[in-house]
């Protein structure tokens, strides 16, 4: 049943992925596409544990937690980048 | 285990950071500590040639982990002549830019200057081919930095080619890296010799692209015909001690060339046989004449060097194509002969155009001390060129006499021999113009110039010294040609002898 | 070797530590410089005659002095006939030079100088006669090469100086290179460069296949050297140089080294066809050309430069008639040459001087004015146009009478009656020379009034045409032991042939031709005007103007080749690498096989396959809308995402951490370097440009995907099994990756954190660099603050990283301490710590941030890679190499036990470079912004409303 | 491993990856930026949350001990995705609208895109 | 899987490759940035492929792991790569402040007009 | 000297926790290394958190969690049938200012981050006075209502815990 249900949600993120290609390939605004990059950051985040609980094992879990924190640290430079120029004043 | 041997690499990786960080306001503590450090190291360098005489292969292994699984750090002959030889270099070059106020035209240049030692130390040093991609980095970025120093328009733009050529060169080194241990599974340079010799033709195919990327890449630094675009430009825009010091960063392409492509895909190996030559030889051929047609064409002085650099590379590579004992050492001799020429013809071109204060090759008003430096000049250009009584001479002719095969004798000598005839010419042409034409432009030409700029001194002693001490040092590889031939001789078969390479590093498991 | 050897050696070395000397004594005055360069001089030629004796005798003297013995290079010496007469010409000419040049130089010309290139020339040019070694004599050679070089061009201001110089150099110089081909053919062939081997195997070399491969290049720098035709035209054009350096160069020594090294060769080389044909007929047409041309030289020097040109042209003729008779003329003929041309010279240069003018047709009548000039002058020009009495109607003679015996392509009349041409021509110019300089009447309109020079001026001319006299009177009993020798020398011992030194030889052909000679000689200067007019109007190939076209074409060919290829594009330089790289790694592919597969394919699931087309059409719209700067950077982001993700999926967690990491950075650093650069990249390259480099990406791309994919299929053996084996036990971690990186490979990582921190340098050398320039202006001057947003540090992002930046620190800080068991490590901690810092950089901005930052990254950088080295080398005092680690495992009661390892010292070395690093670049890049006039916050956020009501309330 | 903890494994994991499709869904499917900007801030979020559970749920049936280091990611995202929508919505704004386009903040200033800061020295502006 | 990894190289190769043959900087910065990932991978992919083999020891069992010594070599060659192109776009950077263009190739005879005065 | 010591308590708290998070396995050892920690990071990070925010009442803390974790489950299932089943042109959005009587930062951050998480709402940027929030809100036909819901619910309990 768990892997019926890790298959799904991986098919579902991976599904996911794609269309969120999409909307960063064709925008239209940019911050359409940081939006994008920034869901598919989360999705790969959920990608990752859902690898983790496949696998059973807990060593993928630092890899998940960083891009969190760096996906989120991108998104607000590529933002600021938009807003200010200069990322950091 | 002799510690002395990592000396060459930790002595100025730590006086580096000392330099770089906690030296960096005091300009004048750092040229103290700087020339202090290389003269130290000239001194663990002579010592470390002095150990490496007795024809031994040392080992000194990393960590303490045995090869080919940990690193290790292999001083023989050719190792220590080319520490010998860079420590040397670096100390005069070093002396020319502090006589000449050039370190303090930017900042850090002390400190890059020490990582560029440790780098090039470093590659000659190292036994594995990982760590040579390692080093080679460290020196490169380290030259990077030096090739910028003091920016300015026309460098900056170069120093953005030079750093993407080599970025280039890096990304494929990883490619033949990457090839390399995917069909060897090691990264020992030994244990590869030992690997590589094993595998049939019949499966070589592998082994034969990494090992025919790996040259490339060394071409690369090396500035072989069709990779040898870049070196011109930036040779002609860095700062001259640095172009001068630059002079040894071709030899470590000519060097890892000699020790991968002797010693791991050398004669006798049957996967790659005959694969490192065939395209070498040609393309060396090819560079002597680029180098030719660039002196003799060029329009500025600092150019002009250069391609006499790609020159030498070619005939140094000519030799080198021939994977010999005899011709290695006669490339051996010539590396080090053209080594000095090179950086002697820098820096008495940065004499010379600090007070043209143009480096394009037109007359203008003759400039103090134009006898002297016309005459230091002369002597440059003869042992760059390549003719008597310098030892580029007898370097030329021992390449000469090393190639005798019909087949490569009519291009070798060809190409060796017209491209010094076009050379010579080149730098007739180049010297009457800066220093005899120049003698018939009345001062009042170019009041305006000398108006805008202050007056220039004559040079003092310690600017003309070291590059005196360059011509010095080819008088004296002429003269005691005899006995350095007799070291470089017995380093070519050092270099050869395969087995025992191997034997000596991963063999007995090093000897203590 | 017997004193005998020391005395050549002393002789060959006597110039060159001589020539130290003239520049040392110039501030004595002239007078004593000259006498300290003709000190030396002297020396050795009291040195040759004291050996000369012996060699008289006919003994060899040799000395050997080891130098390059694997290359066959030795400092050998030996003086025979040859070259005692070589040696007694260069010295004792070069004594009288020294004597002349002293008056004939003015004030101005640097004399320490001149001297100093006198005595280096004389040197090198002893030192080809003296030789014994091949190789040294390519030495000396050379060397003659590049001290004629600075003598031709002495007079630099002169542009006729420079160039002479210059064509000289190349032309002897080319000749010499050729040399050096054909001589070490010679001694391959021979098994030794030693000459004196060499000489005694001209059988098997004359023999060999390589023979006329040899003659061709030994005879290219030989016939250069002697300025034969066509190599004929350097040496007038050397006459720019002063007349001193003419008459000894160009008269009585370089332009004889080719004709000694032909005579020195005449043993192994000569006596085959080739070496008749193209010596002797070179040497023809040499003589005939260069007296004709010497006919309608106005320029006194100039006559007498081409005349020279005719005489060496007669020497290399008689050489290569390739008879022992022949050659011992020649030899004679050296010597007399030698004599009138070296005083005719000097006459010219003394007439030079006083007249101020060397130009024919504005002299006549000196005789009345200069009686001492004109008896010196006409002795000699007669000499020259062998008229009997003096010594050059002994050699003319001879050589006619050997023309007239020889069969030149089966005709036995061609020689004869070239040769008689060639002597017409020579007394025709000879006569012209007396005539047209002293003959006739006195004019008023010479540029200066001469009169006699000083005795110490003609002194040397007079003693050289009182020999010419002497020997054309007396052959025999002055010249006649001297040519025996040196022409013994030159026909390489045996016999000599009968010849006899006598002004009567009876009525014989020579007889005729030599008065056919005189007599058309006198009546061609009588038709002198009317052929100079001819001669003038008479189109001619001029070798100098090919020659200058020659150079100028191959300065302009090698200039295009130059600057069409090394025309600063890199783009094409790149493609040039990138196509060789493919072409080459594919042709070594080739010829290797590849063998069977040894790995199954592993299975695709279907998340990876998403993950392969993220990547994919991420990479293709990098690549196809990089135009918009930012766009691209936004879809780089997905790459990184996805290797990382691959990263992961493939057993790589370490790898994914520090790609993704890494990363990250390196977009902000691009985003703060973008702001400065413009937003898009414009249109440039056509589209055939853009569709090349679309193959050639395609083709890389292709190969590096084959390549990949063979090896994938293919298991391979690995040292890796020992790391796996030993990183617990003997690096105490469970991490093999990260035990490589600290301790199996710890000098890699030494390495690698040593190139961050020079990166960070450099990346600040190069900030303060720039904002000390002309960049510093732009800066200034540029408004980047269009259509930005008002709110720099919103509120919200403060507030948030205040909670996330500490959090952010203590996952950096488990990052580190786990790395050695599980991934993570110095580095990626190091990461992670800036990438909190540069989190708190946006929020807050960089100033106020920065004034809150207590350690510098100067510092940190330097502190990282000093303790990672001292931590290395801290094994040295456990007496164990570099970088060996120590761990071990500490038990505390209340607390589990843990590890404390060497290695995580080191790893903290890398850890504060990482972050210096990363902080030192970020700090570089912002001082730039604030350079370009962004303000600097003193608050932490825009606008604090709790301020707000604070303010209202105390107002109110 | 029991029966309940497996359902509410598979419940969380059949979740998560709804919600994280609807999420990208709406990315795709919505109008405008704006619109667009509430589908992956609202849905990706329990469908991490729900990974995040099922991860908790799975390694507690594993080991018997509670792993709460999932707790982190979902600490980490409470906290920084408001803040990137937040950037999200200002970059938007900021290249499409101007303060015109949007309600009045009701106050003397503006909204914060468009205006500057109270107490802000002139050469600061912008 | 293989095939996927090796095209995936191959893509990412190309594509740096024709952004480094591009005529200005930036771009050239994105090609290698693009060939840096590729020859990650490539480095990378020379140990082989193995699922979940990640090469950290296990006190329990003795699973086998994938050849960890490619990862580091990746790991020393990403971290290299980071300070080279940090490098680069600083020289880049300043080479278009100075130069007022970021043309990457040097044809545009500027190169010479200062006659590389120092 | 313990607000210099322990500058702010409550994150050290979190510091702590994050690290047994962390580590994942409850030890001893862990838990002194992770009170270490979280005693020394918000030492070293004080500087860049100059005032320490005022928490009232902490035990009304969780009572909002609970709320707010309630309303996300709840936001999530309605903006999934928006996105799902609601034709494009029938989505009406609404842009809408609320004003605010928070002051602190710190509330009105949590208070931005509240609006963001849970339903249709996307908290879009703060006037530059920071008294008032515009809200974008995806799917409404009374925009009124969603203010006053948001004042309601949300920002009268912040304003119980942070004043
Ligand atoms: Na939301
Ligand atoms: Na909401």
């Amino acid at each position: 049943m768990i892997e019926a249900a890790l298959l799904f949600a991986s098919g579902c993120y991976g599904l996911a992925l794609l269309l969120n290609l999409w909307r960063i390939s064709f925008g239209p605004d940019l911050a359409d596409r940081i939006l994008a990059l920034d869901t598919m950051v989360i999705n790969v985040i959920a990608i990752l544990v859902l690898y983790g609980i496949w696998k059973g094992t807990a060593i993928y879990f630092e890899a998940a937690m960083l891009v969190a924190m760096v996906g989120f640290v991108s998104t607000v430079a590529y933002c600021r980048f938009l807003l200010r120029g200069d990322i950091i004043e | 285990m002799n510690h002395w041997i990592i000396v060459p690499v930790v002595l100025p990786a730590l006086l580096a950071p000392l330099l770089g960080f906690v030296m960096r306001h005091d300009i004048t503590l750092a040229r103290v500590a700087s020339v202090a450090g290389t003269v130290a190291l000239v001194a663990v360098a002579v010592g470390l040639t002095m150990v490496a005489v007795d024809g031994q292969t040392h080992i000194y292994r990393l960590g303490d982990w045995p090869a080919p699984f940990g690193i290790v750090l292999v001083l023989d002959r050719l190792s220590a002549m080319m520490v010998l030889l860079t420590s040397i270099l670096a100390l005069i070059v070093l002396l020319h830019a502090v006589a000449t106020n050039w370190d303090a035209r930017g900042r850090h240049f002390h400190a890059l200057f020490q990582f560029q030692l440790m780098g090039i130390c470093g590659a000659f040093l190292t036994g594995d081919i990982f760590n040579l991609f390692v080093f080679f980095e460290v020196l490169l970025i380290a030259s990077y930095g030096l090739m910028i120093h003091s920016g300015g328009r026309a460098r900056m733009r170069a120093g953005v080619q030079y750093v993407v050529m080599n970025l280039a060169g890096s990304t494929l080194f990883l490619f033949a890296l990457g090839t390399l241990y995917a069909s060897t599974g090691t990264l020992n340079i030994a244990d590869l010799a030992d690997k590589v010799q094993d595998i049939p033709i019949e499966d070589a195919a592998l082994v034969r692209v990494a090992a025919i990327l790996l040259m490339i890449v060394f071409a690369v630094k090396a500035a072989l015909f069709p990779v040898q675009f870049w070196l011109p430009a930036t040779y002609s825009n860095a700062p001259a001690p640095v172009a001068a010091l630059f002079a040894i960063m071709t030899k470590v392409g000519a060097y890892a060339i000699l020790r991968v492509h002797t010693v791991v895909f050398g004669p006798g190996a049957e996967a790659v046989e005959g694969l490192p030559g065939t395209w070498l030889f040609p393309a060396a051929i090819v560079t002597i004449a680029v180098g030719a047609f660039g002196v003799l064409g060029a329009r500025r002085l600092l150019p002009l060097v250069a391609f006499a650099v790609v020159g030498s590379m070619g005939t140094l590579l000519v030799a080198v194509a021939a994977f010999s004992p005899q011709a290695t050492a006669a490339a051996l001799y010539y590396m080090l002969h053209s080594t000095f020429a090179a950086a002697g013809l820098f820096l008495i071109a940065d004499l010379v155009v600090t007070r043209r204060r143009v480096d394009t090759l037109v007359a203008v008003p003759q400039t103090l001390q134009n006898g002297l430096f016309a005459a230091l000049f002369f002597a440059a250009a003869i042992g760059m060129a390549g003719m008597p009584p310098l030892s580029g001479f007898l370097g030329k002719l021992l390449i000469l006499d090393a190639l005798r095969g019909p087949s490569e004798m009519i291009w070798a000598w060809s190409a060796i021999l017209a491209g010094s005839l076009l050379t010579i010419v080149g730098f007739a042409r180049a010297g009457s113009m800066l220093f005899w034409k120049s003698t018939t432009v009345p001062a009042a030409a170019s009041v305006e110039a000398e108006e805008v700029s202050s007056p220039m001194l004559p040079a003092g002693v310690a600017e003309v010294a070291p590059t005196m001490a360059v011509l010095a040092l080819l008088a004296a590889l002429a003269i005691f040609a005899g006995p350095v031939f007799n070291y470089v001789d017995d380093t070519a078969t050092q270099l050869f002898d395969r087995a025992g390479y191997i034997s000596a590093v991963i063999g007995s498991g090093g000897e203590e | 070797m017997g004193d005998g050897g020391n005395f050549l050696i002393v002789i060959a070395l006597l110039p060159f530590i001589g020539a130290l000397l003239p520049g040392l004594m110039i501030r004595a005055g002239r007078t004593a410089c000259a006498i300290f360069t003709a000190l030396p001089t002297a020396l050795a030629l009291t040195l040759v005659l004291i050996l000369a004796p012996a060699v008289m005798r006919g003994e060899v003297i040799q000395a050997e002095l080891e130098w390059l013995p694997q290359l066959g290079l030795s400092a050998s010496f030996f003086l025979d006939g040859l070259g005692l007469l070589f040696a007694g010409m260069i010295l004792g000419v070069g004594l009288l030079i020294t004597l002349y040049a002293r008056f004939y130089l003015s004030g101005e010309d640097p004399m320490g100088q001149f001297y100093t290139f006198l005595l280096l020339f004389q040197g090198a040019m002893l030192g080809i006669v003296l030789s014994d070694n091949i190789l040294l004599l390519l030495i000396f050679w050379e060397l003659t090469s590049l001290s004629s070089f600075l003598l031709i061009g002495y007079w630099k201001h002169l542009p006729e100086g420079r160039q002479g110089a210059r064509i000289a150099l190349a032309v002897t110089g080319g000749g010499g290179l050729a040399m050096i081909g054909g001589l070490l053919i010679l001694g391959n062939i021979a098994g030794s460069y030693n000459l004196t081997d060499i000489l005694r195997q001209g059988d098997a070399i004359r023999a060999s296949e390589w023979y006329h491969l040899a003659l061709v290049l030994i005879l290219l720098g030989a016939f250069t050297k002697s300025a034969q035709f066509p190599f004929h035209f350097w040496l007038p054009h050397a006459m720019a140089a002063p007349t001193p350096v003419s008459a000894y160069l160009h008269s009585a020594t370089m332009v004889k080294a080719g004709v000694f090294l032909m005579a020195r060769m005449w043993p192994v080389l000569a006596g085959t066809e080739a070496w008749f044909y193209i010596v002797s007929t070179t040497g023809l047409i040499t003589m005939i050309l260069g007296a004709a041309i010497a006919l309608f030289k106005d320029d006194l020097k100039a006559l007498l430069a081409y005349s020279t040109v005719s005489h060496l042209g007669l020497l290399t003729m008689l050489l290569g008639f390739g008879t022992k008779l022949a050659a011992i003329v020649a030899v004679f003929h050296i010597i007399n040459h030698l004599t009138f041309k070296a005083a005719l010279f000097m006459t010219a240069g003394i007439i030079d001087h006083e007249a101020h003018t060397r130009d024919i047709k504005r002299l006549g009548g000196l005789r009345h004015l200069m009686p001492v000039t004109f008896v010196i002058g006409t002795i000699g020009a007669l000499s020259m146009a062998g008229i009997p009495l003096f010594n050059g109607f002994l050699t003319k003679e001879m050589m006619l009478e050997e023309a007239a015996h020889t069969v030149w392509a089966g005709s036995h009349l061609a020689l004869p009656v070239l040769a008689t041409l060639g002597a017409l021509l020579s007394v025709a110019y000879s006569f012209r020379f007396i005539s047209h300089v002293f003959l006739g009447p006195v004019r008023d309109d010479y540029p200066h009034k001469p009169h006699d020079p000083p005795f110490g001026m003609w002194a040397a001319p007079a003693l050289l045409v009182v020999l010419v006299i002497v020997i054309g009177i007396l052959p025999a009993a002055i010249a006649g032991p001297l040519v025996a020798v040196a022409g013994g020398a030159v026909i390489g011992g045996g016999e000599l042939p009968y010849y006899s030194l006598k002004i009567w030889h009876g009525i014989t052909p020579a007889l005729f031709m030599s008065v056919i000679a005189v007599a058309g000689g006198a009546i061609v200067l009588w038709l002198h005007r009317p052929l100079d007019r001819v001669w003038i109007t008479a189109p001619r190939p001029e070798a100098k103007v090919i020659f200058d076209r020659l150079i100028a074409g191959s300065v302009t060919i090698s200039r295009a080749i130059t600057e069409g290829t090394h025309n600063g594009a890199i783009s094409r330089y790149l493609a040039i690498f990138v196509v060789t790289s493919v072409l080459l790694g594919a042709l070594a592919f080739a010829g290797g096989g590849l063998g069977a597969p040894t790995r199954e394919l592993l299975p695709v699931p279907p998340i990876f396959a998403v993950g392969w087309i993220m990547l994919i059409v991420a990479t293709l719209l990098v690549a196809t809308l990089h135009r918009q700067r930012f766009q691209a950077l936004v879809l780089i982001g997905i790459i990184g995402l996805m290797v990382s993700a691959g990263f992961v999926y493939l057993s790589a967690p370490d790898l994914a951490l520090t790609q993704i990491s890494v990363e990250t950075v390196t977009i902000m650093l691009l985003l703060l370097a973008l702001h400065f650069l413009p937003k898009t990249t414009p249109v440039e390259s056509p589209v055939s440009l853009r569709l090349r480099d679309a193959v050639i990406a395609m083709t890389a791309g292709g190969g590096v995907a084959g390549l990949a994919y063979a090896f994938l299929l293919r298991d391979v053996g690995t040292i890796s099994d020992y790391h796996l084996a030993n990183s617990y036990e003997g690096g105490g971690g469970t991490n093999v990756v990260n035990v490589i990186l600290v301790d199996f490979r710890g000098y890699d990582t030494y390495g690698e954190i040593i190139v961050l921190g020079i990166a960070g340098l450099i990346i600040f050398a190069l900030m303060e660099a720039l904002l000390d320039g002309p960049a510093a202006r732009r800066l200034r001057n540029t408004d980047y603050s269009q259509n930005r947003s008002r709110d720099r540090h919103p509120l919200m992002m403060v507030v948030a990283t205040r909670v996330m930046m500490p959090i952010a620190v203590v996952v950096g800080i488990y990052i580190f301490l786990r790395g050695h068991n599980q991934p993570g490590g110095g580095f990626v901690s190091g990461l992670v710590i800036a990438v909190a810092l540069l989190m708190q950089y946006m929020a807050s901005g960089f100033a106020w941030t920065q004034t809150r930052q207590r350690i510098e990254y100067h510092t940190m950088i330097g502190w990282g890679v000093i303790i990672a080295g001292l931590t290395g080398a801290g094994a040295w005092l456990a007496g164990k190499p570099f970088l060996t680690s120590s761990f071990t495992y500490v038990h505390l009661p209340p607390i589990e036990e843990f590890e404390l390892a060497t290695a995580m010292l080191f790893d903290l070395g890398v850890f504060l470079t990482v972050l210096g690093a990363v902080m030192l670049m970020l700090y570089s890049l912002s001082r730039i912004a604030r350079y370009a006039g962004e303000t600097v916050n003193v608050e932490p956020m825009d606008y604090d409303p709790a301020d707000t009501i604070q303010v209202t309330k105390e107002e109110g | 491993m029991n029966f309940l903890i497996e359902l509410l494994i598979s419940f969380s994991l059949v979740v998560s990856g709804i919600f994280g499709f609807v999420g990208s869904f709406g990315l795709l499917k919505l109008r405008n930026t704006m619109q667009r900007l509430h589908a992956p801030t609202k849905a990706t979020t329990l469908g991490v949350g729900g990974v995040l559970i099922a991860s908790m749920a799975y390694f507690f049936a594993q080991t018997g001990s509670l792993s709460i280091h999932e707790l982190l990611i979902t600490l980490f995202l409470f906290l920084t995705a408001p803040i990137s929508a937040n950037f999200i919505a200002k970059a938007f704004m900021t290249r499409n609208l101007s303060q015109d386009d949007l309600p009045p903040t009701g106050r003397d200033y503006g909204w914060a895109p468009f205006d500057d800061p109270p107490d802000t020295p002139p050469d600061a502006r912008g | 899987m293989e095939v996927l990894v090796a095209t995936a190289i191959g893509v990412l190769t190309a594509g740096g490759v024709y952004l480094l043959l591009r005529l200005r900087t930036f771009p050239v910065i994105l090609g290698l940035a693009l060939l840096s990932y590729a020859v990650n991978v490539f480095l990378f992919a020379s140990g082989r492929f193995a699922i979940d083999m990640p090469p950290i020891l296990s006190k329990y069992d003795t699973t086998s792991y994938t050849d960890p010594l490619p990862q580091a070599l990746v790991l020393t060659a990403i971290v290299i790569s980071f300070g080279m192109t940090a490098v680069l776009v600083m020289v880049a950077l300043g080479a278009f402040l100075v130069a007022d263009s970021d043309r990457i190739d040097g044809d545009d005879g500027d190169a010479d007009d200062e006659g590389a005065a120092r | 000297m313990f607000e210099r010591l322990v500058p702010h308590p409550l994150l050290s708290l979190t510091l702590t926790l994050v690290w047994l998070g962390l580590v994942n396995t409850f030890t001893l050892g862990n838990l002194i290394l992770g009170v270490a920690i979280g005693l020394i990071v918000p030492m070293a990070t004080a500087p860049y958190w100059p005032d320490r925010p005022k928490v009232g009442r902490p035990m009304k803390v969780v009572e909002y969690a609970v709320v707010v974790l309630w309303d996300i489950v709840i936001a999530n299932i309605q903006v999934a049938a928006i996105i799902m089943f609601k034709r494009e042109k029938d989505i009406r959005s609404h842009w809408i200012s609320v004003p605010l009587d928070l002051t602190s930062a710190e509330a009105i951050t949590v208070l931005a981050g509240t609006i963001t998480m849970t339903p249709g709402t996307v908290s879009s940027t703060l006037s530059a006075d920071g008294r008032c929030i515009l809200v974008h809100c995806l799917h409404t036909d009374d925009p009124d209502e969603v203010r006053d819901t948001i004042k309601s619910r949300y920002e009268a309990r912040l304003k119980e815990i942070f004043e």
